[in-house]
């Protein structure tokens, strides 16, 4: 025990089992994905590229959820804001860059695919398509096939409020249900479907829902990234232990726009987005880490001036880097044998 | 007459014909308040409250169920599908229930709804934001369904789309939306489903299309009247079901060399159909091969403006198979 | 007030508001939906038909549901064991026969489609398809229609539990509760989706699912018809004062095979089936209506007779009746100026 | 060799694929201790337990998008949707998903999925227990489809497609099932995917087709050599996806003399292709027009049997379109 044993003990990450470098990491984490989202807008702003779509006040609880894996083991089936949780398992940021330039390099689909789709089988994330909900009856298949296996993988999926109204939400779920596998189930409840507010997606509570297929659902404060932990690491355990899903809704707010494509001032008042802004939930990590003595000025300094030269250099080398060459285009339709075009 | 936009066409159809009759509304994503995301719907929720233009979960098959529902019960709904890539969830719908519902209840019931769905790429969509899912839903007796490839046709073909007592598919092309605009009346005008159009008279080589391929057709067909006196004769389909057999038999006829373009991959596309018809009944008139120009057999095109570029039809493109078919 | 008024005051049906007349007719009608189907199951072994599928044990409830609604302004979205419904709004004998010949004269298809599949505009029976669970969105359709205009109908649906996993049972459920809309669900829970156990089905209970959508949900004793008819009434009461939705599951067991195709000892002891037999809610519904004074072993002789003979008659009728000639058949492809194939 | 059953075949395919690779499972509806609604999956449960025949939730979605996610984890799913006609409900995990995960992961992922419907009617089903949806899938590039007429076949592609390293729909055809039997090695075989087959040897006119109406033109080539002195050459496609263009070609070319005949309705179905590509190629080595021979252009076939008879292809339809080609 080291000096300041007693004051951490008290502390809530100690009592979660996050070690102090793993708190501190998650806050890097969270602040990385913060400034990748940051430098997309202001390239698409620029006319550097057409399209983002952002996570932004999602990516405290997506780098929690994440960093409440077994990042070795699990499979994560991550949608198109969860630019926290692909950083967490290990994409970089020069690779999120090239895919956001579209360039061949792009480990996710080599420029194919818009950015924000991600895949990577080296780091177990799961490739993802834009029609929205597929991916969670893949995240059961993938939880069936550890069972059928005997492995200890978990595999946990997001998708938005919105999308949980699709079928494809509840014929996953139900299976999952009946055949007890081991999936965890996030629905990011960011209160908005493009236009259309969370009252006019769905009269009940998404956490609700988990009633119905027989497994526990919980509803977690999303500007509480410990909370989101705990949350998830404990669905973790269940799954682990053949206890199967959980459906945990995290509630956040989306604070941009949809995408770049998008004018919010369409459906909703500045005033209704600043109210949530100021709720942002990256402050008061670092203010908590702060008062446990894991932060300082200086960290953060140094923490800012590092990672604008991480993302500095992912920006100009992927801004360089050449695309696919279009007669690459055809390939992969098939296995290479017979693949490409015909 | 006064020149509009292929989106204001679409967007005016819907209008007059919710003016025109209470039964009419429209349904679909964001279509209320923010107008639909490429703006279609503009204006409707203002005008006639949030029931006639009501904005739905996110969820397509019951988009297309519930508007199926409706329909029978005698309302005539216009289901918005965001983008045509995002139809899937409601094949089962759309094929099994609303194709069927005359046919199946011997003409007791009836299922006059109208989907609209954008196809079509050019807008650094992607794999899913550019697809042309007219092969599915093609071979589906039941159903009908139009993709115009002007203003003046979108407004016409929309407004016949949902005065029909049968369901239709409106494939409006999303590149078109604000590139293309025509002469469209103020007054009411319908343009018969079933119908194609002769877009351009010529006696040499006969172009067969439907939606924004054929405005690539009339560029190459201008280039190469003046450049190599090559005169094409161009065929609007305008409907894809029920074809214009008449329709497709007299261009084919007129000049013995048929070209067939779509953005639709090439195997299994409406122009195999096309093909087929003219070589069952045509044989003996023809003077080329049938050949078709459409997208490649790949499962959708990349974002890469390279990839996209390649995968599109263009002027060029056009303008090479067409002055190759004429010297054949 | 009659001499036996006190008596029946104490009665369940009449503390309902069902009359006497309605009890007794409710009765015949269980009486007539089960005697058409051990009818149909007859002429199917005798090799006069191919096929039929049953609906004995849920005749009960499902005459107590439709003896609930509106019968002249409601709409009806049946599924295929819903004899007992369609019959108590008003499809006779006759042309259920007609439709299991697969006659032209068979008002649901005119013999094109499989018996068990309903359909009459006359009587605001909704045509139904074989894919299961696709009348749900439509039913929330009707509800929508008629709230759009201002009328007072109600829909209602129903559906086996198996089929309560697809995907539309969710979308028009969350569609519904959304928009407050007049429809009522129905899931017939019979225990079995053709072979599968609802252990294997769903890990929840069907009902709860309500909560997840906002609306109310209830689990009720198919046995006990006159429940069925409460809780229904109630659902339809609410429905009509603008208060949305309400989910019934109704509890009961499929006594006979999936269909005269399937050989249910595969999957399920006698044992198991003879037990829900003795279950069987006509006779204690007969039980209830004799202590009540409203019925006897006469006017029992009386109805077996008369729907022997109405069945008699029907049999004979549509076993005569010609088929829709062959040239007719590709008729009403299309609404009728174009109609037909091509 | 024993001579053994359609439906058989399939069975022992899949026991033999199960036997020799772990990560082969089968999923489905009532597949496990019920064998399925055909018996197809007889004694599967019984040999390899319930997580390997594993019965799943009445959701198709579900079923194709598990087995989809359960073949990117690297396992070998056979999914089976009771009816072809069911499987609608699973088309945008088809289409949107198992078709597209290799060529949007550039090769990263894959999805070596099988997913078994049985088509064809025949068998009084009415409207929904007959379809032939070939046509829905058919147009999307990423899928693989097979859909064998013998026993011999049907054993050989399964196994082929369970081993291909891509997404395959196994389309069989429930007439054959008990009606189609044919000697089938004991021992371990493949048909390769992609390969058409000459079913007959014949001189004056070509039958391109697949599935269950082969048999008709069998029957009726045997009667019209008999009767006529006409030879037909017959051709299996075998695979719809990709089809055999060398196969086809050779075919046509052998008589100049081209009939399609499918079960599929007409428009918009795999013939339609078929007849393009001989259109394209072939033009000139034809001796008479493209002929079609299909199911009539209605929703779907009625249960009644002057309906179902009049819907049917079968041996003197196909005889009277052969002779007609053949004297033309
Ligand atoms: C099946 C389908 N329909 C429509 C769309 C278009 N779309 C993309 S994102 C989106 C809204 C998603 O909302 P939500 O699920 O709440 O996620 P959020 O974007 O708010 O994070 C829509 C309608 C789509 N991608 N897929
Ligand atoms: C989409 C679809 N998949 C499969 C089938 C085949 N099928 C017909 S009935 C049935 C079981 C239905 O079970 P349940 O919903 O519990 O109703 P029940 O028959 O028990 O009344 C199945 C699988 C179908 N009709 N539709
Ligand atoms: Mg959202
Ligand atoms: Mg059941």
């Amino acid at each position: 025990m080291n000096q300041t044993g007693t004051v951490r003990q008290t502390m809530r990450h100690t009592q979660l089992g996050i070690t102090d470098e793993q708190a501190v990491a998650m806050y890097e984490m969270m602040m990385l994905a913060r400034r990748y989202d940051e430098r997309s807008q202001l390239l698409q702003r620029a006319g550097k590229i057409n399209f983002h779509i952002s996570g932004i006040t999602q990516e405290p609880s997506q780098v929690a959820m994440t960093f409440a894996m077994d990042r070795e083991r699990d499979w994560f089936l991550p949608y198109y804001r969860d630019y926290g949780v692909v950083l967490s398992v290990g994409m970089t940021v020069k690779e999120l860059m090239l895919s956001l330039f579209a360039k061949a390099e792009d480990p996710n689909s080599a420029g194919r695919q818009m950015p924000g789709h991600f895949g990577s089988k080296r780091l177990r994330i799961v490739t993802g398509s834009s029609p929205v909900t597929t991916q969670v009856p893949h995240a059961v298949g993938f939880a069936l096939a550890a069972k059928m296996r005997g492995e200890k993988s978990v595999s946990i999926v997001s998708f938005g409020e919105g999308s949980s109204n699709q079928g494809d939400f509840h014929e996953g779920c139900n299976f999952a249900g009946v055949h007890k596998l081991p999936v965890i189930f996030i629905c990011q409840n960011n209160q908005y479907a493009i236009s259309i507010p969370f009252s006019k997606q769905s009269a009940g509570r998404i956490a609700d829902r988990a009633i119905g297929y027989g497994f526990p659902g919980f509803r977690v404060d999303g500007n509480d990234p410990l909370e989101v932990y705990r949350v998830v690491k404990e669905a973790r355990e269940r799954a682990e232990a053949g206890e199967g899903p959980t459906l945990i809704e995290i509630m956040t707010y989306r604070v941009t726009p949809h995408s770049t494509s998008d004018n919010d001032l369409a459906y909703r008042t500045k005033e209704e987005v600043e109210e949530h802004k100021r709720k942002d939930a990256i402050p008061a990590f670092r203010q908590y880490l702060t008062e446990a003595g894991l932060w300082s000025d200086e960290k953060e300094a140094e923490l800012q001036a590092r990672q604008r030269a991480i993302i500095d250099e992912a920006t100009e080398y992927a801004e360089r880097a050449p695309f696919q060459p279009a007669e690459e285009s055809w390939r992969y339709v098939y296995a290479e044998e017979d693949g490409g075009s015909r | 007459m006064p020149v509009i936009e292929y989106i204001e066409a679409i967007r005016t159809a819907m209008k007059e014909e919710m003016e025109r009759d209470p039964s009419v509304f429209v349904l679909g994503e964001d279509i209320g308040l923010k107008g639909g995301v490429f703006g279609t719907t503009k204006g409707l929720q203002q005008q006639f409250g949030e029931d006639r233009a009501l904005d739905t979960p996110l969820a397509e098959s019951a988009i297309a169920g519930v508007a199926i529902g409706a329909a029978m019960a005698g309302m005539k709904p216009i289901a918005e599908m965001q983008y045509s890539d995002f139809m899937f969830p409601a094949t089962n719908q759309i094929i099994s229930e609303a194709a069927k519902i005359r046919y199946r209840s011997n003409n007791d019931w009836d299922c006059p709804v109208v989907i609209r769905a954008p196809i079509g790429g050019g807008i650094f969509g992607g794999l899913y934001h550019s697809q042309c899912p007219e092969s599915v839903f093609f071979g589906t007796p039941g159903l009908k369904i139009v993709a115009p490839s002007t203003a003046y046709d979108a407004k016409g073909l929309l407004k016949a789309a949902i005065r029909d007592p049968d369901p239709v598919i409106f494939f409006e092309n999303k590149k078109c939306y604000r590139l293309i605009t025509d002469e469209v009346p103020e007054d009411d005008y319908v343009v018969p489903i079933g119908k194609s159009k002769v877009m351009r008279e010529g006696s040499d080589i006969t172009v067969i299309g439907y939606s924004m391929p054929l405005h690539f057709a009339m560029q190459a067909a201008e280039e190469l009247s003046r450049e190599e006196g090559v005169e094409a004769h161009i065929l609007d389909l305008r409907t894809l079901q029920p074809l214009d057999r008449e329709g497709i038999l007299e261009a084919a006829a007129k000049t013995g060399k048929v070209l067939i373009v779509h953005e639709d991959n090439k195997t299994g596309g409406v122009g195999a159909e096309v093909s087929a018809i003219i070589a069952e009944e045509l044989l003996y008139d023809l003077d080329a091969p049938i050949r078709r120009l459409c997208a490649p057999d790949v499962p959708a095109m990349p974002i890469n403006p390279p990839g996209e570029k390649h995968f599109l039809l263009n002027k060029d493109k056009l303008k090479a198979a067409m002055l190759e078919l004429a010297r054949y």
